[in-house]
C-alpha cells in the first residue's frame, strides 16, 4: 500500500467530511434512467407519479442514459434486449448504480423454467447493486430499494471500492423493526 | 448590503443614501464601489435564478400536479439544486468517440455565456446596471441569437441523430422567432424613443406607479407585449414550444449526449435565459425597476417603495412573475408540432407584430 | 386530394395534403436517414423499436421491430396446467390484467362447458370494467406525455391508484391479480367492496370532466391529433383492428355487444364512435375520444352491476371450479373485449392431459400495431409519436 | 357435437357459409366439423388456399373480411405443422368459420394470405418464427419475435433451447 493510500484509508477528518458532502450530493440526487421494460415499469411510473412521488427524494427520471446515475432494470430482460441493456449501461457515466426491480430481472421470475427467450437474471450481463423482489414490487418496496442504493452510496468513501461498500452494507443490515421502535420511542418521549 | 438585500421590505431610505455613497467610492482611481454595485445583483440573480429557478420549477410543478416535490434534501428540499450540481460535478465527463470534440466541448460554453451576456445591460435599479449602453435593447436582442451557435455546436458535435434533430429544430425556431420578438420590442422602444434600457425604465417612472408603464400607457402596447411573451417562450425553448428538447420525441434534444457538468451548464443556461427574457419584457413594458404602487394622496406608496434597492426588488419580482407564468404554461400545455410552430411564427406573430408596429407609430404620432 | 399548405419555393417545396400526408418535392439532393427509435425511447411505451427512414422531419417509412419483450407465453402454457396459466395471462396485458384473465377464463370455460354462478359473473364484470377504466387512464395519461403535457398523466395516475387500491382489496395484488379463475373467482369480494366501488364511481365522474378540460378540450392537443394517422374503416377491418382503434375508425363493433359473453347482454351501455364533428373519423383524436367516452360507459356498467348483483348469502366463489381441469378433446377460439381490443385465446386440448396442447393468445396490440407502417407514411416525427400513443400498445401483449 | 343434439345458431350460420365454399371448391376442402366451440373445415389442397381465401373474402354472401386469429399448431404425431385461421364477417353477416391447413414438418410451405388479410402479415411471420413453415408469397418472411440469429423454432414440441446466445447463457 502506498503512502497516499494509507493516508486516505485512515479516515482523517478532512477526507471524511469531504466524502460525506460528496456522498450526500450523490445520494440526494439520484437520477434514474426512465427506461421501462415490462410490468414493473408501470409500477415504477406509479412510484414516480403523484401518490408516491419519488421527487421528494430528488429522484427524477431522465430519458438519456448520459444524464442518469441509476439504472432501474424494471421488468423482464429478454435475450434480444440484453445487448441493449448492456449498451445502455455502458453509456451511463460513472459512478453508476444498477437496481434490479422485480423477480424477472432478479432471476427470471415466473419465466425461469420455460422462458427460452428470457434472460435469467440481469446480473448475468451487468453488475447489480440492489435487488428488489416482487412481481411486480409495490412502490413502497421500490422506494425501499432506492433507500438501499442511498445507503450504499453512504458506505462508499475515497479508498473504499464498491465491492467493499457492498460488503459493509451486507454486514450492517438495517433492521426496519429497530428503526420503527426507535421512532416510537422518540415520539413517546 | 448583501444581507439586507434579501429582505428589501425592511429597508428605508438610509440604505439608498448608502448605496449612493458607494457609487462614489473609488479606490486607487478604480470605481470599485460601482463595480460592487453592479456585481451584487448580477451574482445574486445568477445564483438565485439558477439554483432556485430549478427548485422553484420543481416545487411549482409539484403543486400543480398534486405532489410534494423535493422534500428530503434539506428542509422542504431547498438544497436540492445544490445537491444536483454537486453531483453533476462528480460525474464522469463523457465525450463520445465519434463526436466532434472541439464543437462538443465549446457548445455548452457558448450557450452559457450567451445566455448571461444580456445580463450586462439589464438595469436592476437606477444604480445597478452592468453596462449602460445607449443601444442596450438592441444588444439584448442581438445577443440572444448567439445561443443558436452554442446549440448548433452542441447538437452537431454530439454526432447523435436525436441531438442533430434537436439542434436543427432549435436553430430554425430561435432564428424565426427573433423577428416577431424584435419587432415587438421595437414598439416599446418607439414609445420610449430610445434603445437605452435605463432610459426606457426612467421614462416609465412617475407618481402613479403602474399607470406610467408602457403596457398601461396605450392600449396598443398589449399587442406587442403578448407577441413578445409568446415569442420569448419560443426563444428560450419553453413549452409549448419546447420542440428542440421534446422529451417524448427526441429523448433530450440537443443535449442528449451531454453528461456531468456540461449538462449542468446547459441546464443552467436555460434557466438563465428564462430570467433574461422575463427581465427584458418587464423593462420594456412593465417599467423595470419602477414600483407599480401609486401615490394616493398622502399615502406616498410609490415614493416609499422606490430607490436602488427597492428597484432591484421590483425588477427581480417582475422577472420571477414571468418565470412563474412560463412554468405554469409548461405544466399545463401540450407541445406544438414543428410545422405548427413555424406557422404560428410566420403567419400569425410576424404579421401581427408588423401591425402593432404601425399602430404604435400612429399612436405615438397622433395621440399625445 | 387538395393542397392545403405549401411551404417554400424553388428548390424544396413541402406540401401538406388535406389527409395530412406530407409531400416533398425538391431539386436538392438529400440523404435518407435511418433513425432507430427505441427500444429505449420515452415514447415507445416500453421496448418497441421503430426503424424510421426519414427525410428531414418527414418519415418515409417506419418499420416496427418487435420481440424485445418476448416472454414465451405460449411455450409456458404448453408446459403448465390450465389454472396455472392464469398468472401468465396477467402478465400479457399488465395494464388490464383482470380483462385478460377474464378472456382466458371464458375460453377454458367454453371448452369445459360449465355453468358459472351469477354473482361470479357480476363480480367479474365489475372488476373488469374497473380495470378497463384504469387501463384507459394510463392510455390517456401517457398519450398526454407523448404530446408534451405532463400534468394530465399524473392526474390519471392519481385516480388510477384508487382503482388499484380497490382491486388490491379484492385480490391481494396491485397489478397482476390472479383473481378470476377458471370457473370462479379466487375469493368473494370483501364485504364493503361494492359500497366503496359506488363511492369511487361518484368520485370519478367529476374527475373525468376535469381530465377532459385539461387534455381533450385543449386547443393544442386537438391540433396535434386532428387528422393524424388516418385509417379508413375498411382498411382497419382488413388489418384486423379491434377495440377503440376500430371504433375510432367509425365501426360500431364491440364484442361485449356483438359477440356477447358473460352478463353483458343484460346491461345497457353505449358503444361510443366518433361523430365526425369533434374529430375526423379515423384519426388519432377519434381514438382518444373513444377511450375517454368508454370510461363513462364503464362507469355506467359498474353502476348497473352494483344494482343487480345477487347477494353473497350462501355464495362460494369456488363452487363451480372443477376438481381437475381436463377438457374434452377439441379446440376453442374465445375472445373478450379488452381495453385494447379483441383478446382471443385459441386453445387446443387433446382430452388426455391437464395441460393445453396449444394456447395461442391473439393479442389486440400486436394486430393493431401492424398497421403502423401504413399509418406513419409521410407523417412528421412528432406525428409518429402521436400515432404510437394513439394505438396504446402494451408490449407485454404485443410480444407475449 | 353429439348426435341428436340441436346445433346452435352460430354453428348453423357457419355451416351455411361452409356450404357456399364447398359448392365452389368441392374436394379441395374437407367436410365440415360442426363442433360447438369452433366449427372448422380443413383445406386439403394446400395450393388452392389463396384462391379459397380470396373467395371467402369477396363472395357477396360470405364477406369474411376480418381475420381474427392465425395460430400455428404442431402435430408431432403426424409429422406435420399446421395453421388455424379464425375468419369472421365483421359487421356484415357476423358468421364465423375456422380454417385449418397442414403441411409437412420439414420444409413445408403454405400459401400466404398476407395480401388477402393484412392481419396475416405479422401472424404468418410469427408462425414462421415459432414453427418454421414457410409462407410462399409473403412480402417479408423474417423472424418477428425471436432475434434473427436464433436457433430453432421454439414452439415445436421437440424444441431444445440453445445453450448460449451471443455468449450469454440461456437456460437457468
Amino acid at each position: 500500500m502506498g503512502l497516499l493510500d494509507a493516508g486516505i484509508t485512515r479516515h482523517n477528518v478532512l477526507v471524511t467530511s469531504v466524502d460525506n458532502v460528496l456522498n450526500w450530493a450523490r445520494l440526494s440526487s439520484l437520477w434514474p434512467m426512465g427506461f421501462g421494460l415490462a410490468c414493473c415499469a408501470i409500477e415504477m411510473m406509479a412510484t414516480n407519479a403523484s401518490n408516491y412521488d419519488l421527487e421528494r427524494f430528488g429522484i427524477f427520471p431522465r430519458s438519456s442514459p448520459r444524464q442518469s446515475d441509476l439504472m432501474i432494470v424494471a421488468g423482464t430482460v429478454t435475450m434480444k434486449m440484453a445487448e441493449r441493456v448492456i449498451r445502455l449501461y455502458e453509456q451511463m457515466p460513472e459512478p453508476r448504480y444498477v437496481l434490479s426491480m422485480g423477480s424477472c430481472s432478479n432471476c427470471g421470475g415466473p419465466y425461469w423454467e420455460h422462458g427460452y427467450h428470457v434472460l435469467k437474471g440481469v446480473d448475468r450481463v451487468i453488475p447489480v447493486d440492489v435487488y428488489v423482489p416482487g412481481c411486480p414490487p409495490r412502490p413502497e418496496s421500490l422506494i425501499g430499494g432506492l433507500m438501499k442504493v442511498q445507503e450504499l452510496i453512504r458506505m462508499e468513501q475515497i479508498g473504499i471500492s464498491r465491492a467493499d461498500a457492498l460488503k459493509k452494507l451486507s454486514e450492517k443490515p438495517v433492521d426496519p423493526q429497530f428503526i420503527i421502535e426507535h421512532d416510537r420511542q422518540a415520539s413517546k418521549a | 448590503m448583501t444581507l439586507n438585500f434579501s429582505i428589501p421590505f425592511l429597508m428605508g431610505s438610509s440604505l439608498n443614501v448608502w448605496s449612493e455613497a458607494l457609487v462614489g467610492f473609488n479606490l486607487w482611481g478604480l470605481p470599485l464601489g460601482l463595480i460592487i454595485l453592479a456585481a451584487i445583483p448580477l451574482v445574486f440573480i445568477a445564483l438565485y435564478s439558477l439554483t432556485y429557478g430549478v427548485y422553484g420549477e420543481r416545487k411549482i410543478s409539484a403543486f400543480m400536479q398534486d405532489r410534494l416535490g423535493p422534500m428530503d434534501v434539506g428542509k422542504w428540499g431547498i438544497l436540492q439544486t445544490i445537491a444536483d450540481i454537486l453531483k453533476l460535478i462528480q460525474k464522469e465527463d463523457i465525450v463520445p468517440t465519434s463526436a466532434d470534440k472541439f464543437l462538443f466541448v465549446i457548445g455548452p460554453g457558448v450557450l452559457f455565456v450567451a445566455s448571461f451576456l444580456a445580463y450586462a445591460v439589464l438595469p436592476f435599479s437606477s444604480a445597478f446596471i452592468g453596462a449602460n449602453l445607449n443601444v442596450g435593447l438592441y444588444y439584448a436582442i442581438g445577443i440572444v441569437a448567439l445561443e443558436v451557435v452554442g446549440i448548433l455546436a452542441a447538437g452537431w458535435g454530439s454526432n447523435n441523430k436525436w441531438a442533430l434533430y434537436g439542434a436543427v429544430r432549435s436553430v430554425a425556431q430561435i432564428v424565426s422567432y427573433e423577428i416577431p420578438a424584435a419587432i415587438a420590442l421595437l414598439c416599446g422602444a418607439m414609445m420610449a424613443g430610445t434603445l437605452d434600457m435605463q432610459q426606457i425604465t426612467l421614462l416609465q417612472s412617475g407618481d402613479y406607479g403602474f399607470v406610467h408603464f408602457y403596457l398601461f400607457q396605450s392600449p396598443i402596447a398589449w399587442l406587442p407585449f403578448l407577441i413578445y411573451f409568446v415569442a420569448s417562450l419560443a426563444e428560450v425553448n419553453r413549452a409549448p414550444f419546447d420542440i428542440p428538447e421534446a422529451e417524448s420525441e427526441l429523448v433530450a434534444g440537443y443535449f442528449t449526449e451531454y453528461s456531468g457538468m456540461k449538462f449542468a451548464v446547459i441546464f443552467l443556461a436555460e434557466y438563465g435565459s428564462m430570467f433574461m427574457v422575463s427581465a427584458i419584457i418587464s423593462v420594456v413594458f412593465l417599467g423595470g425597476w419602477n414600483s407599480p404602487l401609486p401615490n394616493i394622496g398622502s399615502l406616498a406608496l410609490n415614493t416609499w417603495t422606490n430607490g436602488p434597492v427597492w428597484g432591484a426588488f421590483w425588477m427581480i419580482m417582475k422577472g420571477f412573475f414571468f418565470i412563474f407564468v412560463q412554468m405554469w404554461l409548461r405544466w399545463t400545455l401540450p407541445r406544438l408540432r414543428v410545422d405548427q410552430l413555424m406557422y404560428l411564427c410566420w403567419k400569425v406573430l410576424t404579421p401581427f407584430a408588423f401591425i402593432s408596429f404601425v399602430l404604435t407609430a400612429i399612436w405615438e404620432i397622433y395621440v399625445p | 386530394m387538395q393542397e392545403l399548405d405549401t411551404v417554400g419555393q424553388g428548390s424544396v417545396r413541402i406540401t401538406r395534403k388535406n389527409d395530412n400526408i406530407v409531400v416533398i418535392e425538391k431539386d436538392l439532393i438529400t440523404e435518407q436517414m435511418v433513425l432507430a427509435m427505441g427500444p429505449q425511447h420515452p415514447s415507445t411505451h416500453g421496448v418497441l423499436k421503430l426503424e424510421c427512414f426519414t427525410d428531414g422531419e418527414v418519415i418515409t417509412e417506419a418499420i416496427p421491430c418487435l420481440g424485445y419483450l418476448h416472454r414465451c407465453f405460449e411455450k409456458t402454457c404448453e408446459r403448465v396446467d390450465y389454472p396455472a396459466v392464469v398468472p401468465y395471462t396477467d402478465r400479457l396485458d399488465y395494464l388490464a390484467a383482470m380483462n385478460t384473465e377474464f378472456a382466458y377464463a371464458i375460453a377454458v370455460e367454453k371448452l369445459l362447458d360449465i355453468e358459472i354462478p351469477r354473482r361470479v359473473e357480476f363480480i367479474r364484470v365489475i372488476v373488469a370494467e374497473l380495470n378497463r377504466i384504469a387501463s384507459h387512464l394510463v392510455a390517456i395519461g401517457t398519450y398526454g406525455i407523448d404530446l408534451g403535457a405532463f400534468t394530465p398523466f399524473l392526474f390519471c395516475f392519481r385516480d388510477r391508484e384508487i382503482i388499484l387500491g380497490l382491486l388490491e382489496w379484492a385480490s391481494g395484488a396491485r397489478m397482476l391479480y390472479n383473481y378470476i379463475w377458471i370457473g370462479g373467482l379466487a375469493y368473494d369480494v370483501p364485504s364493503d367492496f361494492l359500497k366503496r366501488v359506488k363511492e369511487f364511481v361518484n368520485y370519478f365522474k367529476p374527475k373525468a370532466v376535469e381530465l377532459c378540460n385539461l387534455l381533450t378540450e385543449n386547443e393544442i392537443f386537438v391540433k396535434r391529433t386532428w387528422g393524424i394517422g388516418m385509417m379508413p374503416a375498411d382498411v382497419a377491418i382488413n388489418y384486423g383492428w379491434s377495440g377503440p382503434m376500430l371504433r375510432g375508425s367509425g365501426v360500431k363493433w364491440d364484442l361485449r355487444r356483438n359477440d356477447p359473453y358473460s352478463i353483458y347482454p343484460e346491461l345497457d351501455f353505449n358503444i361510443p364512435v366518433p361523430d365526425g364533428k369533434s374529430s375526423v373519423v379515423g384519426d388519432c383524436l377519434s381514438r382518444h375520444l373513444v377511450r375517454a367516452y368508454e370510461m363513462d360507459e364503464s362507469l355506467k356498467i359498474i353502476e348497473q352491476c352494483l344494482e343487480k348483483i345477487p347477494s353473497s348469502e350462501g355464495f362460494n366463489s369456488r363452487s363451480a371450479i372443477p376438481k381437475r381441469i381436463r377438457p374434452k378433446a377439441g379446440e376453442v377460439y374465445a375472445r373478450a373485449e379488452n381495453p385494447r381490443g379483441e383478446l382471443g385465446f385459441y386453445i387446443e386440448s387433446d382430452g388426455k392431459s391437464t395441460k393445453p396442447v396449444r394456447c395461442k393468445a391473439r393479442s389486440s396490440c400486436f394486430v393493431n400495431l401492424s398497421a403502423m407502417k401504413d399509418m406513419s407514411k409521410g407523417q412528421l416525427i412528432p406525428d409518429l409519436v402521436a400515432i404510437i400513443g394513439s394505438i396504446d400498445i402494451v408490449l407485454g401483449e404485443v410480444d407475449r | 357435437m353429439k348426435e341428436g343434439q340441436q346445433m346452435s345458431q352460430s354453428v348453423k350460420e357457419s355451416e351455411a357459409a361452409y356450404n357456399i365454399i364447398q359448392e365452389q371448391f368441392g374436394s379441395a376442402i374437407s367436410v365440415f366439423d360442426a363442433n360447438e366451440t369452433m366449427p372448422f373445415f380443413e383445406v386439403l389442397d394446400v395450393s388452392r388456399w389463396t384462391e379459397i381465401a380470396l373467395f371467402m373474402r369477396d363472395h357477396t354472401k360470405l364477406k369474411f373480411n376480418y381475420l381474427a386469429c392465425l395460430s400455428g399448431v404442431d402435430y408431432p404425431t403426424e409429422e406435420k405443422v399446421g395453421v388455424v385461421y379464425n375468419c369472421e364477417s365483421l359487421g356484415i353477416f357476423n358468421h364465423k368459420l375456422a380454417v385449418k391447413i397442414r403441411c409437412s414438418r420439414q420444409g413445408g410451405s403454405i400459401p400466404s394470405v398476407a395480401y388477402v388479410w393484412h392481419t396475416a402479415n405479422w401472424h404468418e411471420r410469427e408462425a414462421f418464427d415459432m414453427y418454421g413453415m414457410t409462407f410462399t408469397g409473403h412480402p417479408d418472411l423474417t423472424r418477428i419475435l425471436c432475434p434473427d440469429d436464433w436457433v430453432g423454432h421454439p414452439l415445436l414440441k421437440d424444441y431444445k433451447v440453445q445453450e448460449t446466445y451471443h455468449g450469454i447463457k440461456v437456460p437457468y
